[in-house]
């Protein structure tokens, strides 16, 4: 068993800033991460940070901004600290010598973002992202902060009191990849899940293929609820073939939309009659579908985006990696023909449900980066507020773990503060298939429920984790016949992208649901062909798959409840926004194994001012 | 971490010597061809010939010259290709020091050919 | 490492075929360098022959230069020199970062102009030989 | 970590050891078993492909390399035909996935963001070095043919020990040092355009690797820091906002022995980088820097 103050699963943005400031505050923290730190999909963010930088703009600005754009679901003190931080934390990164564009003056530039008042976004040409986690990286190497990569996280070590709020972490339970050693990490002090984003779960999506929402898929299983998990963003400019994706820089920086007709959608079909293409997100992504739909797509499938105007050298300047990513995945020169895009998934605003330091319900667990939703971003996410949430919340995270009191939190996890029962109509029973063989191993459902009345030390819950997921991983690896996870995968996938998509219909929901059941069930069938325990990806990509059909499941389930069009998520039968009824925060818990809906309110309280709900329109 | 290579003589001196001698040798090189083979031509070749060129005191050092940075040139080449191999530790020594020694004879005995010729340094 | 696999051939000499401009250059240059090296040494312990007495030289000098191998063994040597010094030229300019961008085509004009200034010497170097 | 000499038989006795002490038996005998029961399936699968590959010209011919020190039948390395049905923009890396997919979830690689930036996926194709997902199968000869990197240890089919070109990456110090950081929490430090724009290729790098794979001299010399990680030496040494100090300093570890003067411009690196970093222009630059900086104290 391995043993340090702090662990953090996952270096990717967050994971690298949280073990730094963990570190910072003299822990002994390491990371263990499943890619090597280099390899996190934060390096493909391309279009910048935001953060209120400069004369004319302030923190207040950016923060009513992000409450806007979340459509009134983010949580004000989330918001508040979010754009607070963000400028210390961005200068952070510029002492740690990132590569920032520069103004002529030689300070740090910024450029205009969809939904922003003000050009705030900080930017280093269309590879922020990259420049981001190698400079953190380059941090974690200064410091001798110990990587564990290439390991493979399986599971929390969590005790298990009834109540998931009285429950506490321990550890982790991870696999080797490279030798398909099980091993136990024992934490110290806490865990912190920095495991980004679920893009696996669509087909098409702007994300790695290593985004499979393990952590929240794992929280979730050890008690703490998922929320808004329905808020799916789509981004509106996506390279059809591949998903890649077009930073919303291009826009920020004058490129425009075409239709098929050489139409200027935005404005000609009124989508965002102001802001035009620089409208948010799920705007501009219906506005094209809608287009599309409406027969006015290019080969029914995409629109174009046009940057040519911007002249040659502006583009090379500013976006040049943009050229590279057209010409390499879609055989289109961006300087001489528009480029081909449709929306495509690309960022989750749900997740782990955290406070403002990024703690969850169970204590010594944290969560930080795409993976958690301390809602910062509500029910829609401004591009370029997801590079700080990493760096802001990524620090907290690390900094409250290793001891340092950053004050009460003024959101409430779990159960503890106001909240009420939700309820939702489904076609079958969600939740783990309960099979009257050793299938649930496979599932890893499995928590031994004894109630917490072994009261077992720390360690001895790391052991007990270790053993069931050798268990689960011996099942995996003996059961000759069966299916393969690329199958389950696949199918999941497609229904997802077919029903769960930008437009959602009640029929289609149910129907996914149905889809999804099927693939549990199958799932308890599943089996690994490659034998070998040297870098079995094989079975690596069996365990994701069943994070996979988690994370749907949530999305799936959360979309069908919310009967309201809000943000991201929009409805067929419900065409207006539901103050109402609806702002309120969508919360699932696992509940050994039965999902359990609820709400709890969403805080438009800032620390000076209380954010009235208006219509967004842009 | 960047401690383990530091063991070596700063500066990339012998980088430089390597290009300094090259871009001297092109031009002796040329010459000494010129000269020994569309000058005067190889099969005319006799020992009086030769001395004759060498009792000049110019022709003299710079052959001098010559055969020492060639013998640099050539040696510190062949070091580096072995080195570039990864060749290291107790071999790379060995070797190194064969070059060292192999060079002085030949230098040495080039020197005394030299002196065969001109009969002492031509003063 | 114990799970190590050493694809040694494969990797090593089946890839001789994907060698680039540049690897072709540095094992051309290479090559010629260790011949030089091996001529200087050779060319000084048959030059020394002068030390004996001055006879034994313009004798052996003489006997070696009758014979048509050795000729044809020189304009060799001639080739390699010829190359390794136009090579390294090129080399010289690389080092001071000029051309960086055209320097496969300066190794093939290095070989074109080596071939073309041995054709040119051939006469003069076998001329009495043959 | 050697690339270079690791002694064949060496390699046989660890096999063994494998295979006997430390494989329980349960173990081996599930292996086994696995082991036939593959083989069946994929004769089976090797049947219907070549059947389809017969019925359907527009596939692509793939011949993948294939090594497992664990499992029977892959301990001696082959290599394995895939037919995949192709479309329009498949890239490499597609064609590797569907045929894990579809034809034997045993093919093991590495690959993640599937667009060129996360730097998993470098491997020998075509006897190149090149990005699987940057790489259109439609500008590939067929057949195929996918190796891992040349020059690293193959840990199992394309994947290999990346170890010592992370060793290499930060053994040049790979961090921003400076002496004078600005007061405040909010100040930045001035870089001014052209210096960022000097220092901009060199930031791309992604670490896949490939440029240390193909260099000659980075094969032969182990400890040769390789191209990756001069040039991200270079990335600092040349970034204004360190100063002068710590140029001096980032030269003096670039000019050891193994450092920029085993650089004998080969230039494959600079063909085969995904990033078109200029490498050997950077590493020349530094030699020149390098001289420069001795020359004062002569
Ligand atoms: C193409 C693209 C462009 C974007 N552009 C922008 C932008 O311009 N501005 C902006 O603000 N945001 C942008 N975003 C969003 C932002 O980049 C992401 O939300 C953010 O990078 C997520 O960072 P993270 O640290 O949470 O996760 P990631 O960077 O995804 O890292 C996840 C880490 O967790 C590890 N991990 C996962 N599962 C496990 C496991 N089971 N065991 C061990 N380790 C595990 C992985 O190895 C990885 O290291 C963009 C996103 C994409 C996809
Ligand atoms: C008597 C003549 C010469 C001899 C014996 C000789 C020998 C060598 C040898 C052995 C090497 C090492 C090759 C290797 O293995 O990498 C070498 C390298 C080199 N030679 Fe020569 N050479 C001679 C003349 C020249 C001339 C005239 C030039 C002219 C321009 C030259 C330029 C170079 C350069 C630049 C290198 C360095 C290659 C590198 O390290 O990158 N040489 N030479
Ligand atoms: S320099 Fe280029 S080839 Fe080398 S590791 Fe970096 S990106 Fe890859
Ligand atoms: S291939 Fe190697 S020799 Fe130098 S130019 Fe590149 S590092
Ligand atoms: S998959 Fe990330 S670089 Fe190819």
């Amino acid at each position: 068993m391995y043993e340090h103050d702090v662990i953090v699963v996952g270096a990717g943005g967050a994971g690298l800033r949280a073990a730094i400031a963990a570190q910072e505050e003299g822990a002994d923290v390491a990371i263990v991460s499943k890619l090597h730190p280099v390899r996190s999909h934060t390096g493909a963010a391309e279009g910048g940070i935001n953060a209120a930088l400069r004369e004319g703009d302030s923190w207040e600005d950016h923060a009513y901004d992000t409450m806007k754009g979340s459509d009134y679901l983010g949580d004000a003190p989330a918001i508040e600290t979010l754009c607070q931080d963000s400028p210390k934390e961005t200068i952070q990164l510029e002492h740690w010598g990132m590569a920032f564009s520069r103004d002529d003056d030689g300070r740090v530039s910024q450029r205009p973002f969809g939904g922003l008042s003000f050009p705030r976004t900080t930017y280093a040409g269309a590879e922020t992202g990259h420049q981001l986690l190698h400079t953190m990286y380059e941090q974690l190497v200064k410091r001798g902060i110990k990587v564990y990569d290439e390991w493979y996280v399986l599971n929390l070590a969590v005790s298990d009191e009834e109540v998931p709020e009285e429950r506490s972490c321990h550890g982790i339970v991870a696999y080797d990849i490279q030798s398909g050693e099980v091993s136990g990490f024992r934490a110290r002090n806490g865990v912190i899940l920095a495991t980004g984003g679920p893009g696996q779960v669509f087909d098409h999506t702007t994300n790695a293929v290593a985004n499979t929402g393990d952590g929240v898929a794992m929280a979730y299983r050890a008690g703490v609820p998922m929320e808004d998990m329905e808020f799916i963003q789509f981004h509106p400019t996506t390279l059809p073939s591949t998903g890649v994706l077009i930073t919303e820089g291009v826009r920020g920086e004058g490129g425009i939309l075409y239709n098929e007709n050489g139409e200027r959608l935005m404005f000609e079909y009124g989508y965002a009659n102001n802001a035009g293409e620089l409208a948010s997100r799920d705007v501009v992504s219906r506005a094209e579908l809608t287009e599309i739909n409406a027969g006015r797509g290019i080969e029914d499938e995409y629109v174009h985006l046009d940057m040519r105007h911007l002249g040659e050298e502006r583009i090379i300047d500013r976006l040049e990696n943009i050229v590279h990513l057209s010409e390499d995945f879609e055989g289109v020169d961006p300087l001489e023909e528009p480029m081909p895009v449709k929306p495509g998934q690309h960022y989750a605003m749900g997740g782990v449900e955290t406070d403002e330091n990024g703690e969850t319900c169970i204590t010594g667990l944290y969560a930080a980066g795409e993976c958690a939703c301390a809602s910062v971003h509500g029910s829609n996410r401004l591009g370029g507020n997801a590079l700080p949430e990493l760096i802001v919340f990524g620090r907290r995270a690390g900094a409250h773990a290793a001891g340092k009191d950053l004050g009460t939190a003024e959101i409430t996890t779990g159960k503890r503060g106001e909240w009420e029962a939700g309820e939702v109509d489904t076609p079958v029973a969600p939740g783990a298939v309960r099979s009257p063989d050793d299938s649930a191993v496979a599932d890893g459902g499995e928590r031994a429920a004894d109630g917490g009345t072994m009261a077992a030390t720390g360690d001895e819950v790391v052991t007990r984790a270790v053993d069931a997921e050798n268990r689960r991983i011996d099942h995996l690896m003996t059961k000759e016949d069966g299916v393969q996870h690329a199958e389950i995968r696949s199918e999941v996938q497609k229904s997802m992208t077919r029903h769960v998509n930008v437009f959602r219909e009640k029929e289609g929901l149910k129907q996914a649901l149905v889809d999804l059941r099927e693939a549990r069930e199958r799932y308890t069938d599943v089996y690994v062909n490659d034998p070998s325990r040297t870098y079995n990806t094989d079975l690596i990509q069996t365990i994701e798959t069943r994070n996979i059909l988690d994370l749907a499941e949530a999305i799936t389930l959360g979309a069908l409840a919310r009967d309201e069009f809000r943000g991201a998520h929009w409805r067929k039968e419900h065409q207006e926004r539901d103050d109402e009824n609806w702002l309120k925060h969508t919360m699932l818990s696992w509940n050994e194994g039965s999902p359990e809906l609820w709400y709890k309110p969403v805080i438009l309280e800032g620390e000076n001012k209380t954010y009235e709900p208006k219509i967004r329109s842009y | 971490m960047a401690e383990r290579y530091s063991s070596f003589e700063r500066g990339g001196r012998r980088w430089l010597w390597q290009r300094i001698t090259a871009a001297f040798l092109v031009v002796v090189l040329a010459f000494h061809f010129f000269l020994l083979h569309f000058v005067n031509h190889a099969d005319e070749v006799t020992f009086a010939a030769s001395q004759a060129r060498m009792e000049t005191l110019t022709y003299f050092s710079l052959m001098i010259l010559f055969l020492v940075t060639a013998t640099f040139h050539g040696v510190n080449g062949v070091y580096n290709a072995l080195v570039n191999q990864g060749l290291e530790g107790t071999k790379l020594s060995v070797v190194k020091w064969t070059l060292v020694v192999a060079s002085a004879v030949l230098i040495i005995q080039g020197v005394r050919t030299a002196l065969a010729w001109s009969g002492g340094i031509p003063l | 490492m114990s799970q190590s696999y050493n694809r040694g051939l494969v990797e090593d000499f089946g890839r001789w075929r994907e060698f680039s401009a540049g690897m072709w250059a540095w094992i051309f240059h290479k090559f010629t360098g260790w011949v030089l090296v091996g001529y200087l040494f050779t060319h000084i312990a048959v030059l020394s022959t002068a030390l004996t007495t001055p006879q034994a030289y313009t004798d052996t000098i003489q006997m070696l230069e009758m014979q048509p191998i050795v000729r044809i063994l020189e304009v060799g040597l001639l080739a390699v020199a010829v190359f390794h010094i136009l090579n390294g030229l090129r080399l010289l300019l690389v080092d001071l970062g000029v051309g960086l961008e055209a320097q496969d085509k300066s190794f093939y004009a290095s070989l074109v102009l080596t071939g073309a200034i041995v054709v040119a010497s051939i006469p003069t170097f076998v001329a009495g030989a043959f | 970590m050697s690339t270079q000499v690791p002694e064949t038989q060496e390699t046989e006795e660890s096999e063994a050891e494998t295979e006997t002490e430390s494989v329980p038996v349960a173990q081996q005998r599930r292996q086994q078993r696995k082991a036939d029961r593959r083989e069946r399936v994929e004769e089976r699968e090797r049947e219907r492909t070549e059947e389809e590959a017969a019925s359907d010209e527009n596939r692509y011919h793939l011949k993948v390399f294939r090594y497992d020190p664990e499992v029977e039948g892959k301990q001696e390395p082959r290599f394995d035909e895939f037919h995949v049905p192709y479309h329009k923009g498949m890239t490499v890396l597609d064609a590797l996935m569907y045929a894990r997919d579809h034809f034997d979830s045993s093919l093991t690689f590495r690959h993640s963001c599937r667009q060129a930036i996360c730097g998993s996926d470098a491997m020998f194709v075509n006897g190149r070095q090149r990005l699987c997902c940057k790489t259109q199968l439609s500008d590939l000869e067929e057949p195929v043919r996918v190796e891992p990197l040349p020059h690293q240890e193959v840990v199992k089919d394309l994947v290999v020990d990346m170890e010592h070109f992370y060793d290499q990456m930060e053994a040049v110090e790979p961090f921003f040092q400076t002496n004078d950081l600005p007061d405040g929490e909010l100040d930045e430090q001035r870089q001014t355009r052209e210096n960022r724009e000097k220092v901009k290729m060199s930031t791309r790098c992604i670490w896949c690797g490939a440029c240390m794979s193909s260099c000659n001299i980075a094969a032969g010399d182990n400890e040769y820091l390789g191209p990756a990680a001069i040039n991200k030496a270079y990335r600092f040494a040349m970034d204004e906002r360190e100063g002068s100090d710590m140029k001096e300093h980032r030269l003096r570890i670039l000019e050891q022995e193994h450092g920029v003067w085993r650089c004998q411009t080969q230039f494959s690196c600079t063909e085969v980088c995904p990033k078109d970093i200029p490498l050997t222009a950077h590493i020349q630059e530094l030699k020149r820097e390098a001289v420069k900086n001795n020359l004062k104290f002569w």
